[in-house]
């Protein structure tokens, strides 16, 4: 292999690495994909002058491989409405998924004298891939509502294992069986690697959809690493190998992310959990601090709206820093004082002042209820009733007619409190269900102290 | 012909505040209703007639009972004033009837449509037309205030050159929402505050003021809100585990009440004699009676060198704001019940019919029904 | 290759990698899975020396196919990425690189 | 014979204080002093003779006065009690020698030898001695609290379900220790504080506190961290300039002083008048004749809305904690010159001679003499 | 080179980078070295079975060497005071910089048929692996107090510069000569790199010394790298280029930590800055503030001591904040108040008191001021005539007779100020040049919150 | 071993050192530098290896004072790193390992 190709497989390694490290920074992660593309771009040319590549016939057949592909993902990927996109990475990993699987096929069937080794993590990644390929587009369908059912039968995870375990038992056979492996045994090995990819995702529902496509996404990685040992290939191995690993870590903060062990999203009640939630009008929602973080750190506005829980946390002090970290970053913070909050006239005001909260961003109800609209998020901090929009809606509710804070007029709402616990009239509030609410769980103090620290890191 | 809602000048002695401010008159006069003020009707309130701009200033007393259709008082009017307002009219303010049998009966008479804000049922919609809150909020502030006023001593701590002073405690009995405002301003000035309340659920709001709530043995949840009143064993204990706390205090603050019957008394003259000198009593129950059993209401004397002081009426003292909370409350009460420049009430409304006392004729509220039928 | 070198190569990427990701913000997480579902687009190069050297026509087809599906991993990868991440871009540009 | 020091009841009028507390007893019998106190002369700053644990009561302040070495006094004593001092005894105390030249001469006369504590030059050392910064403490904090009781409104914000109450804006004048702390105590309160001193370097100093420095376009930095007395033009440019930012103020509290001259007359009346109604302005300087032009010392009135407080002698309304750190500061003064139980002052010690005001027949404090033996 | 040498080396490296991970969290650091250690012996033990080594005799003498070295270095590293610690690092760094070299030696003198690239890594590792051993060895002979001087003339610079160059120019000749240098090129070469390294260490002095000390550590590690290319030894490879590149950057920090930039360090004022400050009884100990917190968070007791600064700053709530979180590491945190600290009577209460700081943990100074010699840390805070010995000390001081805090007689001191302002009174502080005083420059606000993040991170 | 793999495990392992010392306190830049010199005695094998295969006289004893340099490297490294983080122990222990 010549230099040239060589060097541009290292600038690209160094780019994907380089860039990947700036995508897990909020306010770098745009530059990062760029950097990662233009390593792309060098590994993808410099790819033509390869030696294994034969004639201007098959460079003309590569182009126009890659210019469909391409073509097609790539306007594909354009026009798609931004909520739709986490069935398009699954589509675009089980495209890349397929092509690991499809290049382990033309080694093997090529069966090119290739030492142990290779021949093992060849079949090892032709499963993965094929795995990866099938899954995710099944996670594709789903999300994208062409499949609708979660296919769920008795015995399920029996079928499952004993599909997976014939496969294995083919992939030994072929990784160890020197040259002399059948054409069909190979083809049967795919088949069911296929199969048991699909069987994977098939049960798998609603919210434990990304985690399962973020675990094909690893597994794509795993893949084109092995394959990149396959054809000798250090760019592909790096690539694949981090990829691999940064995905099967991003699973698991993504499982721990919705409090679920991995195995449960992937075996136990697969998809059960989400499935049931759904059937109410809306659903709790929870977040992570660190994401609510993000979201208040990147808004234009936020108002905060602090109720008796605030008081019985004494969290006022951290509040306040809050506020002032968000300040410092450009933000335009509010707080808005209904009339009732707390458990006396004045209740917030008293806390406030004491955190040294100045009056000039202390808003009531009448000076602020219309701003809501126009705000990023509204911050709910152990308020309940006074933002409770059954006081509108409600005849039969016992605080109906009292003016409340229209928080869930906002674009995104938070809502800090410790758990279900209900305010002081006792009832529901469907501001929790709303779909611009999301609840941050927790002690109100412990949770500023969260915020505080999570808005410094970013 | 508008609806005319006057706002006499308050007669009741040591009175300051009145039941208007600017901006409820405008307010009304976007409801359609005209209002009537009675001349130098918000002096006492530091409120001069030229700050009413948009209402009539009405010279005489008479003359807007005569005008009016409405009237909004601070306090129960008089009999005599009863009868110089119109026939058929109506009356808001806070009336309790149950110490006023005349004043109820000759308003009967007049068929005078009136209602008693202090019977406003304590519901989440009608907490903005809680007079019997927004003058327990200014009672409490003030009850702290004094208290600071009052003690030879500083609430805060302070380390000087000369010795460091230790703060105060003050200690606040009943914590309603008088009781929770003077935690809070108490503690605002640097004291160390501790509170006693008998029903529980004040341990956690007294705690979400920054405060350390005294936990007794005893429990005395009521209906709605309200405390209920406490046997005579419990009484003896509570007034025996409280003297302990007390005796520590520099300021001790009572508000305990139970609606409708004359203050707790939880202070006997044991538990002031176990004080120390110089220490104050705010005895904020003094209007029902007081929580001391020393306590003179409307007076301030010294017992072994513990200064008592009772005062009444104590939201009067702070007539700007008081004035101006009450008068938003009797806007937010009535607003509902002008429709179109009319007066039509909604006596189905739980809020209305609740705080309705006589009307056409009939005594509406049960209790003072009960309560005044049955002495006639 | 010698097999240990590979496991060298193997052994410090998987850890750069799981330096890289470690302690990311869960909003991140999609981004970044995206991201990383774009970096395995490389196998585009694979997939360009398979069908290379493929020789029997089989072999070519797969080849093909395999070309076109990692185009599609790449292209597709990067758009979404981008798309996804533009948003960041807006307020973090406000407050210039920090 | 043991040294003996004696505390007499003090005899001015409306003096609450008293120049010892239990813990300066001890520490003197531990210097080997025996501590004399009048009967019941700690009895208006609540401590009862009881307290005075370790110190011998002496029935009448002439045994007293016969008995005692040396003499702490709050106020000056009058001539006639100055007679029934002991000649060549000594006296300690807040003596204002230019108000009392009848009282230094009598000094003289019986060869007392003085102290007063009011020169005790304001160097670090001395900071524990400093009654003037004790004092006004106590008087800052007193006048913030007297603000807020005097005031018709709330000091902090309040937001309630009858509306949103603005907090008070209160404006002190004047940012020496008292103006310091008066602004600390509003601003607890929850009060909006805005100050303004000559002085530049308080500036800072206020917004240490958190509050808003009102900055005009004059200074007046004098000598010793004292203020100088201003030219005419600057003084009637810094009225008109403060003149708006008064007329916003719910509370003004006016600390503004030049040591050794009347006050400086900062609020003339056309300022009060621009004020709004219901406001207090609390005036601190009284003792020196007061900021406000309408000052009548010693009084409280109302001029157009606005109430006048200037009340003397402040510090002795909070006597519990004055006397305590009022008796500190005089310990502390005494304590280096009682040597093995008897009275060894050491003249050379600039504090001791800066604050000797009569010694061996002669007046020691040069300002007093030329005063003094010039009008002789 | 059999399968159990191999996998034994690939082990070692796993463990030296998870051990350097380790020993980068204060709390973990111990662990890490121990599995550093556990690596280091598998490899070692494993080498005995290195197919390059010919003979039980050879055994015996790499035997006889190795514990030679092992125990020399074994017994005078458990000996020394810890206080010379920096100069005992720079002995073994320049033991391991002459090995480098000396394998270099044995290879270049061996010409077995090496490749270009092999012979030209071998030509810099012998380089720069030389000019860390005789620069150590400088760095800790002057440290050790062995060399006194600091040998400075002027046109050192020029010199040092052509020494370097005919070096390199020597070293080109061997890279490129193939296999026919003369040994006596050699020679000089090595001779020429060692004069190199020890010019480039003599001038520098005092406080940078442990700036050098890390460079020559980062470039044994590259030579170590380097060789271990040269022996196709992927253990030292990794392990040599870990160091390197983790030691170039600690470098960096550490030149960082001193307000230098690493150049100002080598090459312009050799050293100068720190030799003269040197001569004043005493000097202002500059800290930063993740040191600080540090020191703090392990503490047992730490006495904080506000002052007019703090007010001026409005750091109470800052200040609040980083006591709970010590408290919350166990460690017992009191507040020291003194009389007239501030400016007006009760200064400090009136603050502490709007921060939230309950009255049980603030003392005045009767009540702690025997406290402060069984105190870990006092931190000092904007304040200044509070704490000045000099009351105590110098009769002519405007502020003797005053008592102060004894704040000087804990442990360590930490002053927040942010410069050199005086204080009230305007006169000099000797506290701030105690041994025991470390200097945290900046507001005390962003001081205080730069502390509070510093003790979340570790 | 090739060139281009050499690269790769260099530019890795430069990654992973770079990345394993960002961000750590002020306080253990003394301990890691320590830490890091007990690392880089891994030479000690290569030391090894050059004396083990060493021929001539001359070499065997440039590769024993290079085994003997080695080894003093590791050993002095290890116990000098040891002590050092011995301080950490106490107080970090207490605290449980967080
Ligand atoms: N202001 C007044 O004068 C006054 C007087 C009397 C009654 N009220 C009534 O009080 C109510 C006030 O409304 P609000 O919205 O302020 O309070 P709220 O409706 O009582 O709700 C408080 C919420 O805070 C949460 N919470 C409690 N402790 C918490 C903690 N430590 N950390 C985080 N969250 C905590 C609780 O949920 P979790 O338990 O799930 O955490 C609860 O849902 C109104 O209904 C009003 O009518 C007001
Ligand atoms: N308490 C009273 O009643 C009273 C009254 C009058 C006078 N005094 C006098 O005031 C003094 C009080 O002593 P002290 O120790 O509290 O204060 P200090 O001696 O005045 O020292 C304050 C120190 O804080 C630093 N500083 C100022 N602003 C800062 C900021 N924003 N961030 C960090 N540091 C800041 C200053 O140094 P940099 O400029 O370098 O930052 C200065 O050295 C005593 O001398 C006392 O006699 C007291
Ligand atoms: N639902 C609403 O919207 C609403 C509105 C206003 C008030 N409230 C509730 O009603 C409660 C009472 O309000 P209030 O201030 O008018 O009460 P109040 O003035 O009638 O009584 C004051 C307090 O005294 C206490 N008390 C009675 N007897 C006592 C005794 N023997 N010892 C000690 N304490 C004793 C009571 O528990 C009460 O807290 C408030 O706490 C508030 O939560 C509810
Ligand atoms: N060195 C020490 O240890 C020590 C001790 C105590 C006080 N002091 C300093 O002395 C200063 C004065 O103390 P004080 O409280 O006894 O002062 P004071 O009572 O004599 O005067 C009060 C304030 O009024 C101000 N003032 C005078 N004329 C004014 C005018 N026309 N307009 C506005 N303000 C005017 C003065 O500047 C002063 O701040 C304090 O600020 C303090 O810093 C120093």
């Amino acid at each position: 292999m010549d230099y040239l190709v060589q060097a541009s497989y290292f600038a690209a390694a160094v780019l994907f690495i380089y860039g990947l490290k700036k995508m897990s920074s909020p306010s770098h992660a745009r530059k990062g994909i760029v950097w990662a593309g233009v390593g792309m771009v060098i590994a993808t040319l410099a790819t033509y002058f390869h030696p294994s590549i034969h004639g201007f016939e098959k460079m003309i057949l590569i182009t126009i491989a890659m210019g469909l592909g391409g073509y097609l993902a790539w306007s594909s990927g354009k026009k798609v409405a931004m909520t739709d996109m986490p069935q398009m990475v699954a589509l675009y990993n089980g495209l890349g998924g397929g092509a690991a699987a499809l290049i382990a096929a033309v080694e093997l069937i090529r069966q090119e004298n290739m030492s142990q080794i290779v021949q093992i993590l060849a079949v090892i990644g032709a499963l993965i891939g094929t795995m990866a390929f099938s899954g995710s587009l099944v996670a594709y369908a789903k999300l994208q509502g062409i499949m609708r059912k979660t296919l769920r039968f008795p015995g399920q995870q029996l079928v499952n294992g004993i599909t997976f375990l014939v496969t294995v038992i083919l992939g030994l056979m072929i990784a160890f069986g020197g040259s002399d492996y059948s054409m069909f045994v190979l083809f049967v090995f795919f088949l069911l690697s296929l199969l048991f990819g699909a069987m994977m995702a098939v049960p798998i529902g609603g919210a434990d959809m990304p985690v399962v496509i973020s675990l094909f996404n690893a597994l794509t990685g795993l893949a084109v690493g092995f394959e990149g040992y396959v054809l000798a290939n250090p760019a592909m191995m790096i690539a694949g190998i981090v990829v691999g690993s940064a995905g099967t870590l991003l699973t698991q903060l993504m499982a721990k992310a919705m409090n679920r062990p991995i195995s449960n999203v992937l075996f136990s009640n697969f998809g059960e959990a989400s499935g049931e939630a759904q059937e109410v009008t809306g659903s709790m929602k929870e977040i992570e601090a660190s994401d609510a973080a993000v979201m208040m750190a990147f808004a234009e506005k936020v108002i905060i709206v602090p109720g008796y829980g605030m008081a019985v946390a004494q969290a006022q002090h951290k509040i306040w820093e809050l506020v002032k970290q968000l300040q410092e970053r450009g933000v335009t913070v509010k707080f808005a004082i209904h009339p009732v909050a707390g458990r006396m006239p004045g209740h917030m005001n008293v806390l406030l002042a004491e955190a040294g909260v100045p009056y000039d961003i202390i808003y009531d109800l009448d000076e602020i209820n219309e701003e809501f609209p126009t705000t990023d998020v509204t911050l709910v901090i152990g308020a309940n009733d006074v933002v409770n929009p059954a006081a509108r809606t409600d005849p039969n509710s016992p605080i109906h007619g009292m003016p409340i804070l229209n928080a869930d007029k906002s674009k995104n709402v938070i809502v800090i409190k410790r758990g279900k616990g209900k305010g002081f009239s006792g009832i529901e509030n469907h501001l929790f269900f709303a779909d611009n609410t999301r609840m941050l769980y927790g002690d109100a103090q412990q949770v500023a102290n969260d915020l505080v620290s999570d808005i410094k890191e970013i | 012909m508008t609806l005319k809602v006057g706002i006499p000048r308050e007669t009741a002695e040591g009175e300051r505040r009145v039941a208007i401010e600017p901006t409820v008159i405008k307010k009304l006069g976007k409801l359609g209703a005209e209002v009537l003020v009675e001349k130098g009707a918000g002096l006492a309130a530091l409120m001069p007639d030229e700050l009413f701009a948009g209402a009539t200033i009405v010279e005489s007393a008479t003359d807007l009972a005569q005008q009016a259709d409405i009237i909004l008082r601070v306090q129960t009017p008089t009999v005599d004033e009863v009868d110089k307002m119109r026939d058929n009219s109506v009356l808001v303010g806070t009336l309790l009837a149950h110490k006023h049998a005349d004043v109820v009966a000759r308003l009967n008479e007049k068929n005078i449509t009136s209602f008693a804000m202090e019977l406003v049922p304590r519901i989440s919609r009608a907490q903005s037309m809680d007079v019997l809150s927004s003058q327990a909020a200014v009672a409490g502030y003030k009850a702290a205030i004094m208290g600071a006023d009052l003690a030879p001593r500083f609430f805060p701590m302070l380390t000087t050159a000369a010795g460091t002073i230790r703060p105060s405690k003050v200690i606040v009995i009943g914590v309603g929402v008088a009781g929770l405002q003077a935690i809070a301003t108490a503690k605002r000035l640097g004291a160390m505050v501790e509170a006693y309340d008998v029903r529980p659920e004040t341990k956690e709001q007294i705690e979400s003021l920054g405060a350390k709530a005294i936990e007794l043995s005893i429990s005395a949840t009521g209906e709605g809100g309200y405390a209920r009143e406490l046997t005579d064993e419990e009484k003896q204990q509570q007034q025996q585990e409280l003297a302990g706390y007390i005796a520590q205090a520099d300021v001790l603050i009572t508000t305990a009440s139970v609606p409708g019957r004359p203050a707790p008394k939880i202070i006997p003259e044991a538990t002031v004699d176990g004080m120390k000198k110089g220490a104050v009593i705010i005895d904020l129950a003094a209007e029902s009676g007081g929580n001391c059993t020393l306590t003179q209401p409307g007076q301030t004397l010294e017992h072994n060198g513990v200064i008592i002081h009772a005062p009444l009426n104590v939201a009067s003292q702070v007539p700007v704001h008081a004035s101006e909370m009450y008068a938003k409350n009797l806007f937010n009460f009535l607003s509902p019940m002008i429709i179109d420049g009319e007066f039509k009430p909604d006596f189905d409304d739980e809020v209305i019919s609740g705080a309705l006392l006589t009307h056409e004729g009939e005594i509406r509220h049960q209790a003072t029904r009960e309560q005044l039928e049955g002495e006639s | 290759m010698e097999g240990f070198v590979a496991l060298y190569i193997f052994m410090l990427a998987a850890f750069t990698g799981y330096e890289v990701i470690s302690k990311v913000p869960v909003i991140l997480h999609t981004p970044l899975m995206s991201g990383s579902n774009f970096v395995h687009g490389i196998v585009l190069v694979g997939a360009m020396v398979a069908l290379g050297h493929a020789d029997t026509k089989l072999e070519m087809i797969i080849g093909f196919f395999a070309v076109l599906l990692a185009a599609g991993n790449a292209a597709g990868g990067y758009v979404v990425t981008e798309r996804m991440l533009e948003m960041f871009k807006s307020s973090g540009d406000k407050k210039g690189d920090k």
